[in-house]
């Protein structure tokens, strides 16, 4: 992995006298996941990092930096976002450029520090080998890199950026990992109607409305414009009730399906761990059964619910 | 905002089921609802007065009438505001009658249910915005479809009243149906007399052009200003060559081939002038039947020719016409009689249909009118006519009463005496229906003077007998059973939808009926109108029609387009989409769903906007449904509008 | 006025204008009886109905939810029910993840001319709404939330 | 392979068309249908009688379903066009929930009344299809014209008996021609004989049935081909008094058609029961030549 990391710098280094910004990953605060890195000078190449605790997706900048000459570190899972922006031309093509990775899975945060126990603060933290160890005020620890993988990794489907524009590193294909843990879709499945909406309506109640799940999508391309804080349409009002946290949760999903990647940013995001990828995850299951259609694959083809078939092969409709 | 709220008794309509005092009260305790009353009938000239003396009164900004559906009255309430002074969209109806009077036995849930509806209106009308209609120029062309006996007088109405018209037929001449016929009820006047001199209006009228052997591919654009591409199908023959002299039907080998003009009764050549008064006079071939499209060898029609004028080369040719308006008179087809197993289904050649029947009775037909029984060519003496086939039946699906079945078997009745005054004939019918000037009185003739038996009843089974035909059926006047021995069976076949129809109304965007009629504007009010603008109908095509009432139909829809025309420019419904600039992020999303192109992507100060084309917005809201952001909103029926209508109606 | 109680449930129709309303017309111009718990708002077409409607009305309190539209190919708009068909198969998905029964929504299609169709589907949807009883509420929420809610 | 199906013989069966039954019997078997009588089966309640009482009919209807519904079969087969109208016709009563569970109260048990209910006819056009019956004629039955007379309700009503087209069935037709036999065009198939008239006005049974048999002679038919025993008794038996009332001379056979597959098959004796005919066939068969005249015993 060194060496990919310093061909990623090579490549940045080369790239960036054409570019206005390379966005990349530099070390994070406290050890555990790596954060944004916007790349102006040669000197910022130094900072870059690559390994599995570069979990943020970054190709939620695209937009906002549109008109400049972009350089962006993709991951698999990553350039799927990008593909989105790019067939909704939210971006150009010709002013980016996509340094693509191959990914081995990258590290859940939270998980990771539930299972660390490590107290309040992080002194260090490094992977070497298959473990990630931590020294923390209580001490030191070492975490199997599998078990703190993002959920999302359990269900790749294509570890190498595409599209890309220097690839670094191997091509290869996604890791093998255990039994995916349960999900919440699958947990909700099990359960009846009334014990479904009892659960969205605890777990709305939890919800701060801090709207971090929004800002973290790199799909809510409405910015400042989000129909959840306008009154002009007025789709949700301000008071505290589980009722319009779950109206703006559906919102995001429906505003996001067919063109939701499923990178799980809303999620990684929330500061209360709410599961609220889960209505965006039934909707993509529904897509696919339909319409045959993944999104993030490729940027020509347009998103199911922009067009339509005279004759919807998948579609029962009921007969009166 | 001051809103006003008027609940209309419709006579005992609604107040019959409805407590419209209540809801009246109810209305008062609404935002914003500063007046609200019951009132007798508010769309009477009393009523609409009680409506202005209100909004003066109480300096009403808004008006909520609570009656019928809007699809009767909302036009009359937008006047009546205006005429208050109030801008024409500032006003909601709530519709108490079809949709809760007519339908709700129980007052009190009904009284509640007008009352929540009235609710909803008055939220819709306090976010609805003053809107003013824009204006477009309009092109006075005309595209009449179907050159039957509707659409001539609609073609030569428009033609006659200074309008350039486009006349498109399918078959290679025009004429329609009544080409077809020999004579007419209840004058018996000759049928080709009549119309023959019409059709050779159309030919020589310069503001009239002629396109047959021609079907509408598609139709683009919105009244005023419509682009129809129209298929000229091949022919084979160039028109602008051929004068119609038929030396080439007369060399023409292939004369077994199927005569669609005479019913299919006789046969003609593959390349052949349908009729003598045919218009155009022109020569075409019937690619199926001719010996060198099919074979590649004969050419006898090109060394006959003595303009040149064969092309076995020639293709379908789309031309694209400009109009403004199109009246559509497409008419109707036979219902086919073969699903009838107790009539023979098709199995007996003596057992025919009325419109083959009315080509033996004519001279031009192909036994030049004289009744000969398709079978052996004997002269008949004895002539069942069975009315009602595929009319009044529901077990096929045609439920409906033809119209004009009765009348023309009367005819053919008479027709048959005057031919063969040895002949007898019957008549099983279900009822007689005749209510036309001179209608009865001609049904009675054909009973009185010319001897036609008529019974009333059904036949249950056609069978072959010795030659002839026994026909068993039911006298349900004198509760017996009557079996009749004939020469020849008539069946009077009713009317169906053209062949097609459901795909022009489709190209068209206008609707139709579970039988593939088109519908009217509105059954009473407007008879010739479709719901889309700028389109017309006249004749079968919306039904079954004799032919006084379908050229009164053809008049009908000529004088509403150039009613339409008289304008230099119309007005657009301001009921279109707009863009917010401050919330558009550009994405194009709205554009991408717009089924009319309406929506174009602008820059504005460096930024991507989208920008509705007003007079290209037909008022859909798919692009509201598609923005995300809620950037663009879709006049009086803004995402808040619908939004204030569910929480009204749902206040959790 | 809210609903009947324990007579009436709340049932919205999402209608388009040319087809749909036009047939709850003809029903009533027909006397085709029909219960009366359905309110119907009327939309120019299906191609305007955001599924966020159908899922705001159920938050709301609704406990049944019916759309209906031209017949595909018959839109007045040529393209809007076709649309409007994926959005709300797309919206069927989402329901029953959010705790809501999914057959508490149901779209179909009604032409001007069908107000016997009408009064069946008016018919079944009821009765089927019937059957499923007063949909779950939040129980947590005060008055004062709700008096807050309708004065938006 | 082997089909199976409760058999309900009929009352006709047990006497007038004894014949009918033993030879639908023994052509099932030859063309691999297992017939399982239905045990202690009774009365269809297809008597005038019971067509002013829908509650009985219906009941000793419903009685022979249920005992079916215990036996390990396909479906019901009857060869009598009239037990099977019967039989079909109280099924569809009892699709009306209330009607079906007053059976069950007279009945004083369960009944689904779900069962296929066909005719034998049915089932062998449709299980074995016409081309198969066609391979097994090996001694077929060349030179011999007849006309198919279905009678009235073999089809009728279309919406109950779900079998043929109502106006021109052509099961028989197809049937004869695959067996060799020449089939003429017949315009009265599906005309009543006035069987239900048969005991109290003669005189209506003598016009009606008189006309099939002017009608069959005139086309040039040897012979009449049925399958309902009450057309056959009419036709047959009465043969010589409908000529008697019509100052006609016919002399034309009536055959079963499962008799003529039977010959067409090459089987005989007295399971086919040709003797069993009022009007004789033996001089007609023996003039089509020594393929159909060795099926004689």
């Amino acid at each position: 992995m060194g060496s990919q990391l310093e061909d990623l710098k090579t490549a940045i280094r080369q790239a960036l006298p054409d570019l206005d910004v390379v966005i990349a990953w530099a070390a994070g605060p406290d050890g555990l996941a790596h954060t944004p890195l916007f790349i102006t000078s040669e000197s910022d190449v130094d900072l870059v990092q690559w390994d599995p605790r570069c979990s943020q997706n970054l190709a939620g900048y695209l937009p906002g930096l549109r008109g400049k000459k972009v350089g962006i570190v993709a991951k698999g899972c990553d350039a799927r976002s990008i593909t989105e922006l790019l067939q909704e031309k939210l971006i150009d093509r010709e002013q980016l450029t996509v340094f693509g990775l191959h990914c081995q899975g990258a590290l859940d945060p939270e998980k990771i520090a539930a299972m660390a126990d490590c107290g309040r603060y992080v002194r260090s933290a490094e992977i070497n080998g298959g473990e990630l160890k931590i020294v923390s005020s209580k001490g030191a620890c070492a975490i199997s890199l599998e078990n703190g993988l993002l959920a999302k990794c359990f269900r790749c489907t294509g570890a190498d950026a595409q599209p890309c524009d220097q690839f670094i590193g191997e091509h290869g294909a996604p890791p093998v990992l255990k039994d995916a843990p349960a999900t919440t879709l699958d947990r909700l499945e099990a359960m009846s109607m009334e014990e479904r909406f009892q659960f969205w309506e605890e777990q709305m109640g939890q919800c701060i409305r801090c709207y971090a799940c929004r800002s973290a999508c790199p799909l809510c391309v409405c910015q400042d414009h989000c129909a959840a804080q306008s009154r002009e349409p007025h789709w949700v009002d301000q008071t505290d009730h589980p009722r319009e946290k779950l109206m703006f949760q559906a919102m995001h999903a429906l505003h996001t399906a067919g063109r939701c990647t499923e990178c799980g940013e809303c999620e990684r995001a929330c500061p209360v761990g709410l599961p609220i990828m889960t209505m965006k995850q039934a909707l993509n299951r529904q897509i696919k059964a339909l319409f045959d259609y993944e999104a993030g694959l490729d940027s020509e083809k347009t998103p199911p619910l922009f067009q339509f078939r005279e004759n919807e092969e998948h579609i029962k409709e009921r007969k009166w | 905002m001051n809103i006003g709220v008027f609940v209309c008794h419709c006579g005992s309509n609604i107040a019959g089921t409805v407590d419209t005092v209540a809801v009246a009260k109810a209305a008062l305790a609404y935002p914003e609802v500063v007046f609200a009353t019951d009132t007798m009938y508010a769309c009477s000239e009393p009523g609409q007065a009680g409506i202005i003396e209100a909004v003066q009164k109480y300096e009403l900004d808004g008006v909520v009438v609570a009656s019928c559906t809007p699809r009767m009255h909302e036009a009359t309430f937008r006047r009546t505001v205006e005429r208050a002074g109030l801008n024409r969209y500032m006003f909601e109806m709530a519709n108490i009658r079809e949709h809760v009077s007519w339908i709700g036995k129980d007052k009190d849930a009904n009284t509640n249910k007008a009352a929540e509806l009235v609710h909803i209106a008055v939220e819709k009308l306090r976010r609805n915005t003053e809107l003013t209609a824009g204006e477009f120029t309009i092109n006075k062309r005309v595209m009449v479809i179907g050159g039957g006996v509707a659409g001539i007088q609609a073609a030569l109405d428009c033609a006659d009243g200074g309008l350039e018209v486009v006349l498109v037929e399918r078959e290679p001449s025009i004429g329609g149906k009544m080409s077809k016929l020999d004579k007419t009820f209840p004058t018996v006047d000759c049928s080709s007399c009549i119309l023959g001199p019409r059709m050779v209006d159309i030919a020589q009228n310069p503001n009239i052009t002629l396109y047959t052997l021609s079907e509408v591919e598609s139709v683009d654009g919105f009244v005023g200003n419509f682009d129809v591409k129209v298929r000229r199908k091949a022919a084979y023959v160039d028109w602008t060559l051929c004068t119609g002299c038929g030396e080439c039907a007369a060399k023409c080998p292939s004369k077994k081939t199927p005569d669609r003009f005479n019913e299919f009764i006789g046969k003609t050549t593959a390349i052949n002038i349908p009729f003598p008064q045919a218009i155009p006079k022109k020569a075409s071939i019937n690619a199926a039947a001719c010996l060198m499209l099919t074979k590649g060898k004969c050419g006898a029609c090109v060394k006959a020719c003595p303009a040149g004028a064969i092309q076995f080369k020639q293709e379908d040719e789309i031309v694209t016409e400009q109009v403004g308006a199109v009246i559509v008179a497409t008419g109707y087809d036979l219902f086919d009689f073969t699903q009838y197993g107790e009539y023979g289904g098709g199995r007996y050649p003596d057992v025919i249909t009325s419109m083959q029947y009315e080509r033996l009775l004519s001279a031009s037909g192909p036994t030049e009118g004289h009744i000969k029984r398709p079978s052996d060519g004997k002269e008949p003496k004895d002539i069942v006519f069975i009315q009602c086939v595929g009319s009044r039946d529901k077990s096929i699906g045609r439920p409906y009463c033809s119209g004009f079945c009765c009348m023309y078997t009367a005819k053919q009745t008479i027709l048959t005496k005057d031919h063969l005054p040895e002949s007898q004939s019957y008549v099983f019918y279900m009822d007689i229906r005749s209510p036309g000037k001179g209608y009865d009185e001609f049904i009675r003739r054909a009973m009185e003077e010319y001897g036609a038996r008529y019974i009333r009843g059904r036949v249950s089974a056609i069978q072959p007998k010795n030659g002839r035909y026994l026909i068993k059926g039911v006298n349900t006047l004198m509760g017996d059973q009557v079996e009749i021995e004939a020469d020849l069976v008539v069946l009077a076949v009713g009317a169906e939808a053209a062949k097609g129809a459901p795909q022009l109304a489709e190209k068209l965007r206008i609707s139709y009926d579970t039988y593939g009629f088109y519908m009217e504007g509105h059954p009473k009010l407007k008879p010739v109108e479709t719901n889309t603008a700028g389109i017309y109908l006249a004749g079968s095509c919306q039904g079954p029609k004799d032919i006084p009432s379908s050229v009164a139909q053809g008049g009908a829809a000529a004088s509403k387009v150039l009613g339409l025309f008289s304008k230099d420019k119309l007005a657009s419904d301001p009921q279109v989409s707009s863009v917010s600039l401050q919330r558009c992020i550009g994405c194009a999303k709205c554009q991408s769903v717009c089924p009319f192109g309406a929506i174009e992507m602008t820059q504005f100060r460096g930024m991507t906007k989208a920008s509705v084309i007003a007079t290209v917005c037909q008022g859909c809201g798919n692009c509201t449904s598609a923005c995300p952001q809620g950037a663009i909103q879709l006049s009086h029926f803004t995402d808040n509008q619908i939004l204030a209508e569910v929480h009204a109606l749902c206040p959790y | 006025m809210s609903v009947l109680e324990g007579k009436e449930l709340r049932i919205i129709g999402f209608l388009c204008n040319w087809c749909s309303y036009g047939g709850a017309d003809t029903a009533g111009v027909g006397r085709f009886t029909q219960p009366t718990d359905l309110r119907i708002i009327k939309l120019p077409c299906t191609g305007r109905i955001n599924p966020l409607f159908v899922v705001r009305a159920f938050l709301n309190g609704a406990d049944g939810v019916l759309v209906s539209g031209c017949h595909p190919r018959d839109c007045h708009y040529t393209a809007g029910n076709f649309y409007a068909r994926r959005r709300l198969e797309v919206l069927r998905s989402l329901l029953p993840v959010m705790g809501i029964e999914p057959a508490r929504f149901e779209y179909t299609w009604v032409s001007a001319s069908e107000g016997q169709r009408w009064r069946t589907v008016v018919q079944k949807f009821t009765e089927q709404i019937h059957g499923l009883g007063p949909i779950p509420a939040f129980k947590s929420g005060t008055c004062l939330e709700a008096c807050l809610g309708t004065a938006i | 392979m082997s089909r199976r199906y409760a058999y309900y013989p009929g009352c006709s069966g047990q006497g007038t068309s004894r014949e009918y039954d033993s030879s639908t019997r023994a052509m099932c078997q030859e063309l691999g249908f297992e017939l399982i009588d239905i045990p202690d089966w009774n009365c269809c309640g297809s008597t005038p009688a019971h067509a002013v009482d829908h509650l009985l009919s219906a009941s000793l209807v419903a009685r022979n379903l249920a005992i079916a519904e215990d036996m390990d079969v396909e479906g019901i087969v009857t060869p009598c066009p009239s037990c099977l109208k019967n039989l079909k016709t109280s099924q569809h009563r009892m699709l009306r929930p209330e009607f079906h569970q007053e059976v069950q109260r007279v009945l004083g048990r369960a009944v689904r009344a779900d069962l296929p209910i066909k005719s034998v006819l049915q089932v062998l056009v449709e299980d074995r299809g016409i081309g198969w019956i066609a391979q097994q004629a090996t001694a077929p039955l060349t030179g011999l014209k007849v006309v198919p007379y279905y009678g009235c309700i073999m089809n009728r009503p279309p919406d109950v008996m779900r079998f043929d087209d109502p106006e021109n069935p052509m099961a028989l037709d197809n049937l004869l021609t695959a067996i060799g036999a020449e089939v003429l065009p017949f315009a009265l198939k599906t005309d009543c004989c006035g069987a239900s008239l048969g005991t109290t006005r003669r005189d209506v049974v003598a016009r009606l049935s008189g006309r099939v048999l002017d009608a069959a002679a005139a086309a040039g038919a040897d012979a009449i081909v049925t399958a309902c025993p009450l057309c056959q008794m009419n036709l047959d038996m009465r043969q010589a008094q409908i000529n008697k009332a019509n100052g006609s001379s016919h002399r034309l056979p009536v055959f079963y058609y499962s008799q003529l597959i039977m010959l067409a098959t090459g089987q005989q004796g007295e399971r086919v029961g040709l003797d069993k005919l009022c009007v004789s066939p033996f001089s007609l068969l023996e003039s089509l030549g020594p393929q159909a005249g060795e099926v004689r015993s």
